[in-house]
């Protein structure tokens, strides 16, 4: 067997991510594509060592995820994850930690952590595999279920609005928010890179067929026929066009988002709407983030936003610092012995 | 001054003092300054504050009243004290809710100035009790306090109602003067915690040396009190609460661990001062994480235990049925944590600010599944601090949670502790896995641990969770036969603890006709009890259990001693049914359940029942 | 002691909702004016009887409210309100279902709830007490104290960002959304009145003060010499004019709002922003609700929102009915027999 | 088909056949169509469906192997056969799988056509089993499955991948012709099942057909079965499953009660069908909320109890953690909800989709503070739709949670159900307080039970919570004796709930030897091994608690009446705990944990282990 040194000295490559366990989902899932976009970017992006890499999940098909990833993993409970992750992070802040969860676990059971995190900006990646249903429990709707749809559950259709995971995120002021989709492992992959670089809380949603229980749900922005038109890819800086032959752009009218012709010569690109990733203001990414309200815009994909924040377990170990160079080091016997003190003889 | 020396001085052995006003009059306060000024001089001390669940319920109501009782002595002091002998009542309300509790022939001190007829009516008295027959047998004296703190503070640039609140202080060196206190101590805190008011600083000095001077001028006291020093071993002490003691123990614990402290908690009465003391203790490298939930508290730190620190959770008992679900994590992970419940009085919402000891079997068996940790349980303040330290030490070393009960009287009751020397307390130092060669994650040792190899260490890489786990290679397993088997591996590690605790110690002789057997808080009352009872002659010894879960090794020899067993519990009788279950004997059963600590008096009471006529006598 | 018909008849007055409990908060606590303009408040816009209307809290100072109003109450448990909320309001849809709750109730431990509750659109009026701080537990920070508060478990200075409870609901998609001030009786009472006539959940913020544990938290926006120049009314379809002397407007500069000086003469009311409070986009109410960010702004107070939506529990209701009407009312003899039987004899 | 005429036919009283193969071959259907048939032709039966957690492990894997075991018979089913008798293994992992559990000289149909070497080496066969020796001693029939059903469906205009999924139904035709049962009831099925893809239905009835034809033609089939009809009670019967049997309780219950039915609920192996079906009743008025967690669903049945509605939530061991601290709110308001807990394998999330019996201490015990609750178990699948109406009896008439068990075997399994007349189940109507007179929200009836006065009744407005409350008015009281007092009150009400349940009855002599007494799922198999050591001559005799808290009137008087008592559950000792601290008696245990009901040979095993020779020859 390998000693310590050794095995740190060997140079990474996609399979030395993978852990000896086999893969245990459905054969087809959307999850092995996510799987695999993490293990050939993680090589490149990780500049900590191996080791430091911990993965967190809760519990679904997703929540599966860290067994098969050969770092430290803990495959916690239902919902939990965020909350387990803030604990090993906070108590050591040189690990990386990422969180990979569904869509039941993250934003039904989980939800409050789930904000909570974002709010604290505690320095976490949190992939959300959402395929749009509960997939280990065999099909009951989730929370990010369209309304009417009809499950196990729902058979005669569910009645509720389903959360949009990028304006909850949005609304709860996290600092880096993004989106993504399974069959696009290119961008997969970009996303998984910025969000390892992002120094604070960092929540990627990624559109994940389930296709046992929800199969075809994102295939309006998979399909080769489909998907050029109803994707829109968001690149900073970079006025917003999407369609088959980049002919159609977004607007802005008032604060509404509306699709222009640019074949038509009515408009140019001068007229649309230019991304900004680093808006002080979560407005834009809030405009960008309801565009999926309206059956006839593009879905964006990409990074809605990204600001500069104190990150929580930062501010904990530099508060930690501050304090002990005012005091000194804690020294347990003056503790102890602290005030009001008398000698009996 | 002359009449100073025509007061007669007469000598007490002991004295339980209640302090009782509206929760806005500093009762606490008040009770506390007594209290550290009591132990200051030596005397041993036990206390009691009662406030209720309101933070300022509206000026003068019945439900507003909150209290503080002490009990000192020159002798040993193991409780409150069941009565109180002096009734401090700073308005009709405090008198009319304490009276019923004040020893038939105590002594009243009352604040007249408050019976005015709003106050009488809130307090829902018909007619003035001071001048009815209401107070007859006790020893009253009246004193206007609001309106002689209002005339030592004539001129002083204090608003009105600012000038009314010192009236505690004056309450307070009036029974300095009565008891025979130096007033230094308060004096030294009121100028440090008002460090940034001088007005109040000299408002709250004068205040207290009035009432002071005004034991020594006045005619109503004709007599002064004197409660020697006790008899306490040698050594340097200071009076401190459970939960304070509690906090420097996990402190110490990690100090002595060698491991950072982490507490992921969740702010509930009375296990909030826990976070509130460890928060303030950064240049320690403690991390305090106020979650967003108690699910939230216990699951950082499981996550903090994954990692490597000494992890910490804290809670009362709506709190620690949150939690069941993520102890049940941290028992198939084999992660070390430790949670602490400070019980109160339930169910549900129950009675918020009031003790009780009625999360036992939710402690013991409240889990999903076979799901065995191991559960200790503190019996005074002062023990908070070293079954903190022993909580710790099982959790390291056997890679268990772990259970720590309390409860809010023993949280908030103060009483003085020789402090230890830090050399003395134990070493609990862990050392982390690092070595690859044959490292497998549910590869246990002697004691069955697992071992603790954290993220960070290369080379040892591996995946956990709530999945059953293969034996050894600790991959996820659904084999029938493998979860058989841990689940009684998992059984068994609980159960050897047995062999790493003390025997269970026997107070008074190893055989008898009654055996008073108790857990947690109720220890000095029944020690009290046991002592009384055997100053009667009767034949009855004390054992308290300090470890629930595994009991002692010898319990069983030690409760075949005896004919009968009495167990006493402020509760429908949970530590009874563990008894039962485990040794298949009967016990008798004292159950109590007032939100409030048993009376040595009803367990002397109890005790004679049982034994009858039969003291020897 | 009354009949049934007695209690119906007589008219209602503010003094009809007062309970026979005596009110524990400390005397000087922002809950009394709540109280106070509830109490005043219902008689008017009460359109049932009140038998009908419930109100459901959680743990805090604040929860302790529905045992002061002589209506059918529950004092629930710590956070979860919403839920108790729900299952009374599906249960029986002719009910009132108003929620009494604090900054750490509904936002900490019951954040998860609430969020869900705005996505679902469950008809319940919940009215947040916020002021910043857990009063019950005598003075730890709360997810909506400011970054750096000194309190009982943050003795050095909490390192978290609050929580923006407006913009969090709007990310949650709530269909009302509002905010006012305990110290403003006719806002408030307003507020009150306008949540009671929407259909769907309807959230109020209401900041209130902890005169304990928090004193003079909003006191920016309620003393006399700095409140006119620091809060912002908004009024549906008027311009968005603040100021002592009705001075000062907010005008958009891109997505982000400005103050601007009226008394100068280089702006008019036509440049300002104008209020929609019915807009379908999110997008206006998240550029109101983030100006609390920028102490340079007005804090507004007023309704941020206000959007149609079926109602969870009145979908529960309609597809009840739908599904009795197409397959008839349930036969429980029939659904025992049901398929697949077999005699025997 | 004159060949038809030459093969044997046997006559057989008893089989246990379990099917075998891929999580997407479709075991749990074939298993269901073949019990359903089964049960139609008037046999007696017994299922267990075991299915791996992962939803489609990776085709081949040993892991993801899924099977359903039925046990039918002419004679009384109690069990679902301790081994089975016939293994139908569509692939090497599911011989490999399940080889070790099959009677010694039992029968193998295997598709051959999975027997490559990719698949052998996915399941660890170092060589071809149907070529060495691995299956000497058993009758092996190696049938070409998968070729055959494409044979079969030649011509038809389904994909590869989905002409061979169909081969499933070619084995069950298979077997229908090898045990002489009708195709028809599969048929029906599956016309209806797939209505909207014609090709599909073709495809299935070809391959049904196929495999039935298969039979008569094969030369490798001598001999054909026959097990006749059982003897069952004159009645109308379906097949039921543990879950739905409990759902149509609970629509009963409404029903009966006049009260419409709430269900919050969130969705949890092996609990989320009971949230499937009533999700479809809604014709019936069913609410069902798929609330965002367990403690929203609990939370929300108890504001839909506030309401009036008879409410329900339902879950599985972590989920029933989480409820725990809700459930203590239940306690307090005393509002009548029932908490229903499939068990499934823990700690943690431990076996999920495994049978287990270990939340039996967390149901009794698992609150803060002293919340008694009433606790029932149902003991068989067609018991859980008694026991859901009898929990709703208990809730609604004495305003208390009640908690039901159940667990994932009874929930999965099925058997023949002799349907209820509905005039026969009990009327468990309720009236709710309008009166205005006199009402006070704990005043009691002779039930100790309070008033159900909903929101929404002119006149009794009125506030109930989590605080204690004060006798008689609700009032928030603080006051210590009134604290004990309900705690008491609130004991005794549940207490008394043992005057309204059933005695304890015994099967067998009402003295013995040995009393086997046991609780929930595990009825079948201890009737079986009871049977069969009374059989051995043995003087056993058997108790099925369905109610543990209380427990019946009669228990102690039961058990006293046998030299032993033997209590064997799938846990570590559970009930024995309970009884033990009851009735200070000494009981034998049979423990094992393996997420698999227990066998009755293994019970056997330990009764005579226990008598020794004593079995009166
Ligand atoms: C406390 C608890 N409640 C419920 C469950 C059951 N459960 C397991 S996974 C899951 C939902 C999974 O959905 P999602 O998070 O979307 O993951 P997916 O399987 O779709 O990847 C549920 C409800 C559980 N394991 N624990
Ligand atoms: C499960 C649980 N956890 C914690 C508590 C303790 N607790 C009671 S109220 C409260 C916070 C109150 O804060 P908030 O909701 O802001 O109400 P306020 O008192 O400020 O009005 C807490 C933590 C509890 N009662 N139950
Ligand atoms: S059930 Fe769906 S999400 Fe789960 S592994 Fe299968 S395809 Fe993937
Ligand atoms: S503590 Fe604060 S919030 Fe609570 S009643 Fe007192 S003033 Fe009001
Ligand atoms: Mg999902
Ligand atoms: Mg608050």
């Amino acid at each position: 067997m390998a000693t310590n040194e050794e095995v740190k000295e060997k140079k990474l490559t996609a399979k030395d991510f993978a852990s000896d366990q086999d893969v245990r989902w459905c054969p087809g899932c959307g999850d092995y594509s996510i799987l695999a976009q993490v293990q050939r970017t993680f090589p490149e992006i990780i500049n900590k060592d191996v080791e430091k890499i911990v993965w967190i999940s809760g519990i679904g098909c997703s929540s599966r995820f860290p067994y098969y990833m050969n770092t430290y993993g803990f495959h916690g409970i239902h919902g939990r994850a965020p909350a387990i992750a803030t604990g090993v992070k906070v108590a050591n802040p040189d690990l990386d930690v990422w969180v990979a969860t569904g869509d039941g676990d993250l934003l039904s059971i989980g939800g409050n952590h789930f904000i909570h995190a974002c709010r604290k900006n505690i320095d976490l990646k949190i992939l959300l595999f959402n395929n749009r249903i509960y997939g280990l429990t065999k099909g009951q709707y989730s929370p990010t279920s369209e309304k009417g749809k009809i499950t196990k559950t729902t058979p005669f259709g569910s009645i509720d609005y389903p959360f949009n995971p990028v304006s909850l995120a949005i609304g709860a002021d996290a600092t880096f928010v993004a989106r993504t989709i399974d069959r696009s492992p290119k961008h997969l992959q970009e996303m998984i890179r910025r969000a390892g670089e992002h120094k604070g809380l960092a929540f990627i949603e990624i559109f994940q067929n389930c296709n046992i229980f929800n199969d075809g749900a994102f295939s309006l922005l998979t399909e080769k026929d489909t998907k050029d038109d109803s994707v829109l890819v968001l690149e900073h800086g970079k006025p917003m066009i999407f369609g088959k032959d980049s002919d159609k752009g977004i607007k802005l009218d008032g604060v509404k988002p509306i699709t222009v012709d640019l074949a038509s010569g009515s408009y140019s690109k001068d007229d649309l709407l230019v991304h900004d990733e680093f808006s002080d203001e979560p407005i834009l990414a809030m405009i960008l983030a309801h565009m999926t309200d309206h059956p006839s815009l593009p879905t964006p994909v990409g990074v809605f936003r990204q600001i500069k924040r104190e990150t929580y377990d930062g501010g904990i170990r530099d508060q930690i610092n501050l304090v002990t160079e005012k005091r000194g080091k804690g020294d347990l016997a003056k503790m102890l012995y602290g005030a009001n003190t008398w000698e009996v003889n | 001054m002359d009449e100073v020396k025509e007061k007669k001085v007469e000598k007490l052995a002991d004295v339980t003092v209640r302090f009782a006003g509206d929760s806005g009059d500093g009762m606490q306060l008040t009770g506390t300054q007594f209290s550290d000024t009591t132990a200051w001089v030596g005397n041993d001390l036990s206390t009691l504050p009662d406030y209720p669940a309101e933070i300022r319920a509206p000026a003068g109501t019945l439900y507003g009243v909150s209290g503080f009782q002490l009990h000192f002595s020159s002798l040993d002091v193991n409780t409150p004290g069941d009565v109180p002998d002096v009734l401090v009542a700073m308005n009709p309300a405090a008198l009319k809710k304490n009276l019923p509790e004040l020893n038939p022939n105590g002594t009243i001190i009352v604040n007249t100035d408050s019976f005015d007829p709003k106050n009488l009516k809130l307090a829902r008295y018909e007619s003035n009790p001071l001048e009815d027959n209401t107070l007859d047998g006790y020893h009253v004296y009246k004193v206007p306090i609001s309106s002689l703190t209002s005339n030592a503070l004539e001129g002083s640039p204090l608003s009105v109602k600012e000038v009314a609140r010192c009236k505690n202080f004056f309450a307070l060196g009036m029974m300095y003067w009565l008891y025979n206190r130096p007033l230094e101590k308060t004096q030294e805190w009121v100028k440090k915690k008002f460090v940034k008011n001088k007005d109040i600083v000299d408002a709250n000095l004068k205040a207290l040396q009035a009432g002071f001077n005004f034991g020594e001028i006045t005619e109503i006291f004709t007599t002064r009190y004197i409660v020697e020093p006790a008899q306490l071993p040698k050594g340097k002490y200071r009076n401190i609460s459970g939960n304070e003691a509690l906090s420097l123990g996990f402190l110490s614990a990690s100090v002595k661990s060698k491991l950072p402290l982490f507490l992921g908690s969740y702010p509930i009465t009375p296990a909030s001062e826990i976070l509130q003391y460890l928060s303030s203790y950064k240049n320690f490298g403690v991390k305090t994480v106020q979650a967003e939930d108690e699910i939230a508290g216990v699951s950082s730190a499981i996550g903090a235990a994954f990692a490597g620190n000494l992890a910490l959770t804290t809670t009362s008992g709506p709190g620690m049925a949150l939690k069941t679900e993520a102890i049940g994590l941290a028992v198939m992970t084999e992660l070390p944590i430790v949670i602490v419940d400070v019980q109160r009085g339930g169910p549900s919402t129950g009675l918020p600010t009031k003790t009780e000891q009625a999360d036992l079997l939710q402690a013991v068996y409240g889990r999903n599944g076979e799901a065995p940790v191991a559960v200790l349980a503190a019996c005074t303040p002062t023990d908070c601090f070293y079954q903190a330290i022993e909580a710790s030490r099982i959790a390291l070393k056997y890679m268990t949670p772990v259970i720590l009960l309390t409860d809010g009287y023993i949280a908030n009751g103060s009483e003085p502790w020789k402090i230890p020397d830090i050399d003395e307390l134990p070493d609990i130092s862990v050392s982390f896995r690092t070595e690859i060669e044959g490292f497998y994650p549910y590869l246990r040792n002697e004691n069955l641990a697992r071992p603790w190899a954290i993220p960070g260490t290369p080379g040892l890489e591996h995946r956990i969770g709530g999945l059953e786990k293969a034996d050894i290679t600790g991959n996820v397993s659904y084999d029938p036969d493998n979860h058989n088997k841990m689940i009684n591996i998992r059984n068994n590690k609980i159960k050897n603890i047995a062999n790493d605790i003390p025997d269970l110690k026997v107070d008074g002789d190893e055989t008898g006709d009654l055996l008073v057997l108790g857990w947690g808080g109720t220890y000095g009352t029944l020690k009290d009890a046991v002592k009384r009872a055997r100053a009667a002659g009767y034949k009855v010894s004390q054992a308290h259990l300090r470890y629930i879960n595994p009991l002692p090794k010898n319990t069983g020899d030690v409760l075949k001693k005896y004919d009968k067993i009495l167990i006493p519990e402020i509760n429908l009788g949970q530590l009874a049914k563990l008894i039962k279950s485990e040794f298949l004997i009967e016990v008798e059963q004292f159950n109590l359940v007032r939100g409030l600590p048993l009376k040595s008096k009803d367990i002397l009471g109890k005790i004679t029942e049982l034994l009858g006529g039969n003291n020897g006598n």
